[in-house]
């Protein structure tokens, strides 16, 4: 690591974002007064003065080349006065003053393969996490599922014909970075087997009383192993969380054979109507295929088609399963109900169906 | 050959005279116990669920109760008063 | 007390004379006319309520021969002073399906109290039995002889099943979809071994409710709970909905806002179920018993696991077999039940109810336990963890 | 204890109940049509064959003489063919034939002193258990209080102008014999202060480790005291559950200071509307007052007034609470809310108010 | 790949290529085109496709002087075979609010990140940074110092204050009940040190949602989760209604029906909200933004907890302070957080989030330890157990 220059600058924390507002932004700034929506995609926000700002919305895939986003700042130049905003999903919005700078600015993008769209009854961006790109802990991919899958929504981000909002999630293991546990359909990266201990390299790099410590289930026991400490686990008693992992490089959870990935749905985060809720489990394991993951886009398809066919207005997938029950979720979607989606966790009593509401 | 319902009886009661005041036993204690001992051809749930009642019946033993019940021998109650 | 017997006034609960609610007080009163002991329970109860503590102790032996349960064995801890209360047992009496009595029967029990007891009763206990309250070790066989003999039993205590109860069902109310008495009864003799003869790791209740108003509150404190309801449309009479609405029942507001799944549309004219929707509450049946009524396909949901909270935190049950036809529901349970108790028996610990255990070794496992297949009606929803404990060996690319 | 007789008579069950049937239930068993309410207390069932049986409920303090029970035997013989029953909240109901027997019945029920009342939206008869008249566990009596507490809402019997049914239970210690965890209020008698151990009685009738496995939070351990093995409790840990106590009769927990009662409110049974629910603390800690025990009366008595006050119609005092929300109840029926009420048991992250729903 | 530089081609990540969503594999090869390092990636990638797994491995150590955090250290465990991803390290780039820039900006930061790294990217990472993808330990320090010459810093990794984020808020939403990017800005600017220097037990998020509908999902993956609403009554223009109603708005249906409270009424001409009942969900306002307003009174919830489900399931932020008002917020945001912080750091124990933290010892204690009173929006519901550990001395009488 390089010794410290004399003047090495530090704490200074992000640009402030004033200098990145536009003009009409910075003057209007808290006096929004309504929303109107022009096009899928298209949002116009009119002030109390009067002012109207318009946004573009265009889907990314998030992993960006230093090309692409050059190419964005391009775009922001000829149409937005060079003021942009990535989103909370990731998608990129071009901020226009002028109204007749939509049209062109849209057919640049759809010309460069950036679909504009995503906003209302939409489905919006994929939220996701590194997955085989970067990640050491990954079940499976992330990028990769993600293009397989929005391929196969396409429409569903371009049109805004859906119920409502549906916010799909991935991530690639289990300590779910993003907010997947509260989506309406999660993708989640899962292992299957217990940890592989290299007892070798535990033995260099990890302290066995951490590792031990790090098992939710205590799965994880002291044991000696030719003749030095070491852990051995309790298989059993392992559901593959990957924690010990996470506090010790030499247990990877790897296993070509059965990592793979699992469905969740009808999770929420906006306090509209219902209140904030986690996604439930809807298929436990799908088998990781790539390059297409046809499977996993075939689950999520289905389930979208379902509840678009079947929910009311305004009607999140969560809201729509908690109307019409489980047990007719599990019937419109064909999934099969297992063993695996009855709880067996700290507060598996209250999953239960614990009143006389039954649906036949 | 199965056992014999007053062999399993008298075993049952060799346990409970043993543990009396050391351990509390369960119906299914012995039960267990004497499945654990014989097999499940030679002594039933049943054979033994028919020991324990002539136990009972006969007044040998008794059924105690401590916030679960138990077979115990006949005895004064601490708490009753003299 | 007035009596001058020597015992010190019960200042304090004569207070409990006052007030219009019948008063317990006068209840020990007219006991003690016939009954010395209630005058010990008397003073006793005084000294509680000065003392504001209970001044009974422990019993764990007492009871009938052959039985290990229906007797609660309770002394007082101030024998000297009263020494008729030295020993108050109480026998639990099996009481009829329903509680339905002729007077003669509850003369006959009353005959039989007064000769061997205190002449004071619950009618009832909790669990539903009749409670003959207070007597000696001595008069237990006596009491037990003169109630069989009567045509009278002992209901349960201790690790038994317990003394199983019902709604009135069928005998008169039209909502019961399946017959609860005959069930609670046939149940009750089927089980009489197990109801005398402690041979559970705790105590197992039963309750039967014949639809989901449940009155006999099976859901909160049944191990297993039998609740009636039915699997077809809410039979409708359009007329009498009319009727209601003509003589001034809001039917948009009290009815239809307060459905739980909002399944029914009212148009000021018509009323509309989307029974597929409906999850058989029973609040529209309810305000309006004359227009709508249970489905014809009758039967009952079977659900499994409540108790109070010691220790764990209490259990509501919850639904094991969502629907058994009213003809099928004995054979079923029947059939069901000895399952469960073998499981339970196998891995029960000492004092841990059926709900208890599920939760300990996981609702699927205890399904496998059973030999019954997971159905979604069994969750109100389900797992939000990801921590699924897979089944099969290395390789298994299946779920 | 006595030997057998020679001719035992043993599990015979309890009588049929068809031997007890009114003539006109057991012709139309299974075939009721609807009811109706001719008055408080005084019910109409019609048959589909036309025949009509007319319901008499009274309260009962559920504590009986054996001459109270002739007496209803004697009424039962003059005016419902010797036909009654016992409802599940112990009030005796007599069945009968014949309409114009339902005022003088009422008349000689109410000249012997027991109300007619109970049915539809009025205050049924108070579930409740032993108290001090059995019970060794019992923190607080139950009889004296159900008669304070009912003297105190008698109207609420013998009239139907609550918004819904209104189901009172009280049971005298944390093992809430009875239904008292699913009431729209419930009382319940609470120690406060850790099990006094005598040693000497431990040792004779206890078995140690039993005793510490009772224990729920771990808050007994085992000990030497005076050269004998026995147990001691850890005191912050206990929270005066009296498990101990149950499979031990030497911990006993009474303590007249300490002693006392708590008041629960908004649970339900019936699957009317909403699921069946448990009954959430409002009162975490009310001493002994006997006789009249005045603090107790006024809290209930506060509740079912404030409820009914501000309740819609059919809305039960859970379902109420839960439209204007907790913040509400507390500050109309003026109950101080405390540390106590927010749960720290298993459970209690899912208690916690777990979105943005906040009314002010 | 088909530039025939000796690697073998990416077949399978060829087949992400295809299809109208845009491509990463396109991103990436775009990158090849100036990076060497991206063809190692897209081998390296093709080998987990083949393989079905990763090839990365754990890093923990690397960074920049004086740092904790910022930087993830990341190996490829083929180095052989792709030497130029032998190290591939990741920046977490501080965003500026609300993911706004210029242009011009954004070419500084692709100047630099071409300069030093992969010229990969995501933008943005899951808690909001700009995640520059894939460099060599050499290369950091060079890349902070350009970094910071442009005006930018890193943001957090480790046991950290994590890099905070907000909604676009006032910038540019109608809804934003006070000022996200503002509270954002500040709030990370104040707290340079804990973002960047670990001495915490484990990693502390915060969000800033200007409204209920929480477009940074704060109350699901932030550990103080700030959520705008407001106190008084919806603002409501009732000529705007008429006009929704008019252009075939159902008002009843799609918004009474589905307001959680049931606190509206719609007559067929004038919505009534009764605004005591209304619990801010925000629905009716979604639904008719011209029409109902979040009222005058602005300001925020302050939220506690979330997290993702390791170790002991997931958690969603509950109510600490129900509300400040705007003007308030920072301050009292601040002086909450410092007591946050030091009962964390005096009671939590190595990966323990605050929001298990609080599980463990129980709200009400954890609510001493910051000196906060309990108040009733704080509870769901109040306990239904009865295990209730009283305080204070024998023959203490009070509650
Ligand atoms: C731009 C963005 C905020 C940001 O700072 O980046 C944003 C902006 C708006 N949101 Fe959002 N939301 C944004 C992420 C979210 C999220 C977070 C997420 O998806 O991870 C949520 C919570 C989702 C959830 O509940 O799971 C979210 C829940 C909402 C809702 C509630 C919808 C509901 O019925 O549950 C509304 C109201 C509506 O759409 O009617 C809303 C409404 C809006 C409005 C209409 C607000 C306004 O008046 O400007 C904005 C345009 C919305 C649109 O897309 O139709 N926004 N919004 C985010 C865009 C993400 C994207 O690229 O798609
Ligand atoms: C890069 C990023 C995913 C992404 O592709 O966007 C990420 C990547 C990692 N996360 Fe994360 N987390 C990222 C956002 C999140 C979020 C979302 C959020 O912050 O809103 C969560 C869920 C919210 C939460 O904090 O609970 C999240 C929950 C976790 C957890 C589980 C923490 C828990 O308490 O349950 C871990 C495990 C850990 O900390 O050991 C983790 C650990 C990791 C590590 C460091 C893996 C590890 O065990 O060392 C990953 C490094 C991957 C890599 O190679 O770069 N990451 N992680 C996100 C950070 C980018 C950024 O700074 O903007
Ligand atoms: C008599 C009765 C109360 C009453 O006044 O009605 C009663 C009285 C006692 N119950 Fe109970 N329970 C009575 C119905 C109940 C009920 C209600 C029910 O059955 O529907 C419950 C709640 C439901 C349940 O079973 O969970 C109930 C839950 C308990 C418990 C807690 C059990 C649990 O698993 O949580 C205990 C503690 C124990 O078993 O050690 C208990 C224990 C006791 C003991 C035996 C006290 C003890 O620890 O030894 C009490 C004896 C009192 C006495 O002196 O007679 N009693 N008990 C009820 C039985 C009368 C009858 O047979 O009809
Ligand atoms: C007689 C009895 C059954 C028995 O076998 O003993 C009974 C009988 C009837 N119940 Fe019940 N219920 C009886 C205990 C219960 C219980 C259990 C309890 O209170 O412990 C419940 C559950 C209570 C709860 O949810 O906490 C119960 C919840 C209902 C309900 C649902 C009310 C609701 O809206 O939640 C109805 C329907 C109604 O009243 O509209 C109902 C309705 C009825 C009807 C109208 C049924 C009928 O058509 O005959 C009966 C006359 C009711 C009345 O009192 O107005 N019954 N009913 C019980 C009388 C107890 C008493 O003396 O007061
Ligand atoms: S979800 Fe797991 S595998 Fe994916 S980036 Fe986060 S820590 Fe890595
Ligand atoms: S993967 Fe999780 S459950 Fe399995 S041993 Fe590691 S820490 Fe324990
Ligand atoms: S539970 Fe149903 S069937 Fe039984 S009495 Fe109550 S309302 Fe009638
Ligand atoms: S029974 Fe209940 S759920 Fe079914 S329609 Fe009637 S009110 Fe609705
Ligand atoms: S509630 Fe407790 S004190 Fe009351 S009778 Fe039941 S066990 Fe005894
Ligand atoms: S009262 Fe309960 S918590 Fe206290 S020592 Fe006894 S068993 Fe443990
Ligand atoms: S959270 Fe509310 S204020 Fe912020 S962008 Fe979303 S809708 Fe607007
Ligand atoms: S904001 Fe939500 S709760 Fe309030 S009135 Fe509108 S829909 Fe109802």
């Amino acid at each position: 690591m390089a010794t410290a220059p004399v003047k090495r600058i530090t704490d200074i924390g992000p640009p402030h974002y004033e200098k990145f507002l536009h003009p009409m932004i910075k003057k209007n700034y808290g006096n929004w007064k309504y929303h109107e929506t022009l096009a899928p995609g298209v949002l116009c926000h009119v002030a109390e003065s009067g002012d109207r700002i318009y946004t573009v919305r265009a889907g990314s895939p998030r992993l960006l080349s230093v090309a692409t986003i050059r190419l964005f700042a391009d775009l922001a130049d000829k149409y937005s006065g060079g003021y942009l905003r990535f989103t909370s999903r990731n998608n990129v919005e071009f901020l226009l003053e002028d109204k007749g700078n939509i049209e062109p600015l849209k057919r640049e993008l759809a010309a460069a393969g950036f679909p504009v769209g995503g906003t209302n009854n939409a489905i919006s961006n994929i939220v996701h996490t590194q997955g085989w790109v970067h990640c050491h802990s990954s079940a499976t991919d992330a990028s990769g599922i993600v293009k397989c899958v929005m391929d196969a929504l396409y429409d569903r981000f371009t049109h805004e014909d859906l119920p409502a909002k549906l916010r799909i999630a991935l991530a690639c293991c289990l300590n779910m970075c993003g907010a997947v546990h509260c989506s309406d359909i999660a993708i989640l990266g899962i292992h299957r087997r217990p940890p592989k201990i290299l007892h070798e390299t535990l033995r260099k790099v990890c302290e066995i009383p951490t590792v031990i410590a790090s098992c939710p289930t205590g799965a994880i026991r002291s044991a000696t192993v030719n003749g030095n400490p070491s852990v051995e686990v309790v298989e059993e008693q392992c559901m593959y969380c990957g924690n010990c992992y996470t506090v010790c490089p030499a247990m990877p959870l790897n296993d070509p054979e059965n990592d793979g990935l699992s469905i969740w749905v009808g999770g929420k985060v906006s306090n509209a109507r219902s209140a904030p809720t986690f996604s439930k489990l809807a298929i436990p394991f799908i088998p990781n295929n790539p390059p297409r993951w046809p499977e996993v886009v075939n689950a999520v398809v289905n389930i979208v088609d379902v509840y678009a066919r079947n929910a009311r207005r305004f009607e999140r997938v969560g809201e729509w399963i908690d109307r019409i029950g489980w047990p007719r979720f599990f019937e419109l979607t064909g999934i099969e109900f297992t063993r695996y989606h009855i709880d067996d966790f700290k507060y598996a009593g209250l999953t239960f169906a614990r009143s006389a509401h039954l649906r036949y | 050959m199965a056992v014999a319902i007053e062999a399993l009886a008298d075993e049952m009661y060799k346990m409970v005279a043993e543990t009396q005041g050391k351990k509390n036993l369960k119906a299914l204690d012995l039960t267990k116990a004497m499945i654990a001992k014989y097999g499940e051809a030679e002594c039933s749930k049943d054979d033994c669920k028919h020991a324990i009642r002539q136990l009972i019946d006969s007044g040998r033993c008794v059924y105690s109760y401590f916030g679960g019940s138990f077979i115990t021998l006949p005895h004064k109650e601490g708490a009753a008063p003299e | 007390m007035a009596d001058g017997n020597g015992k010190p006034k019960a200042q304090m609960l004569d207070e409990l004379e006052k007030g219009p609610w019948p008063s317990f007080v006068k209840e020990i009163k007219k006991a003690a006319e016939t009954s010395p002991v209630c005058h010990d329970l008397m003073g006793q109860l005084e000294v509680s309520y000065e003392e504001k503590r209970s001044h009974w102790k422990h019993g764990g032996i007492v009871g009938v021969l052959g039985y290990g349960g229906g007797v609660i064995g309770r002394y007082s801890d101030l024998p000297d002073q009263f020494p008729n209360v030295a020993h108050f047992h109480t026998l639990r009496v099996n009481h009829p399906s329903g509680w339905f009595y002729t007077s003669d029967a509850l003369r006959t029990l009353c005959d039989i109290w007064e000769r061997h007891g205190s002449g004071l009763t619950n009618m009832h206990g909790s669990t539903g039995d009749i409670v003959f309250l207070g007597t000696k070790t001595d008069e237990l066989e006596p009491t037990f002889k003169e109630l069989t003999e009567a045509g009278f039993d002992l209901g349960g205590s201790g690790s038994v099943m317990r003394t199983p109860s019902c709604c009135v069902g069928q005998a008169r109310c039209e909502w019961a979809c399946y017959d609860t008495m005959a069930a609670c009864d046939d149940i009750t003799r089927t089980y009489q071994d197990e109801l005398h003869r402690p041979a559970f790791p705790y105590k197992f209740k039963f309750k039967f409710s014949g639809c989901p108003n449940d009155c006999v509150a099976a859901i909160a404190r049944a191990d297993l709970s039998i609740i009636g309801t039915w699997r077809d449309d809410i039979q409708q009479d359009d007329a009498a909905v009319a009727e209601y609405a003509a003589s001034g029942l809001n039917i948009q507001k009290d009815v239809c806002n307060r459905c739980p799944t909002h399944c029914m549309e009212w148009d000021g004219k018509k009323l509309t179920i989307e029974n597929k929707e409906c999850v058989r509450c029973m609040h529209c049946i309810n305000v309006m018993p004359k227009a709508l009524r249970p489905g014809k396909e009758k039967g009952a949901a079977i659900l499994i696991g409540a108790k109070a909270p010691i220790l764990q935190g209490a259990l509501l049950s919850s639904v094991l077999i969502p629907f058994v036809p009213a003809e099928e529901l004995l054979d079923t349970l029947k059939e069901l039940v000895s399952r469960i108790w073998d499981f339970w028996g196998e891995y029960g610990k000492n004092r841990e109810r059926i709900g208890e255990l599920i939760q300990r070794v996981g609702m699927a496992n205890f399904l496998d336990g059973i030999g019954l297949d997971p159905v979604p009606e069994m969750v109100g929803s389900p797992r939000d963890n990801p921590y699924i404990y897979f089944q099969g060996k290395d390789g298994d690319q299946g779920t």
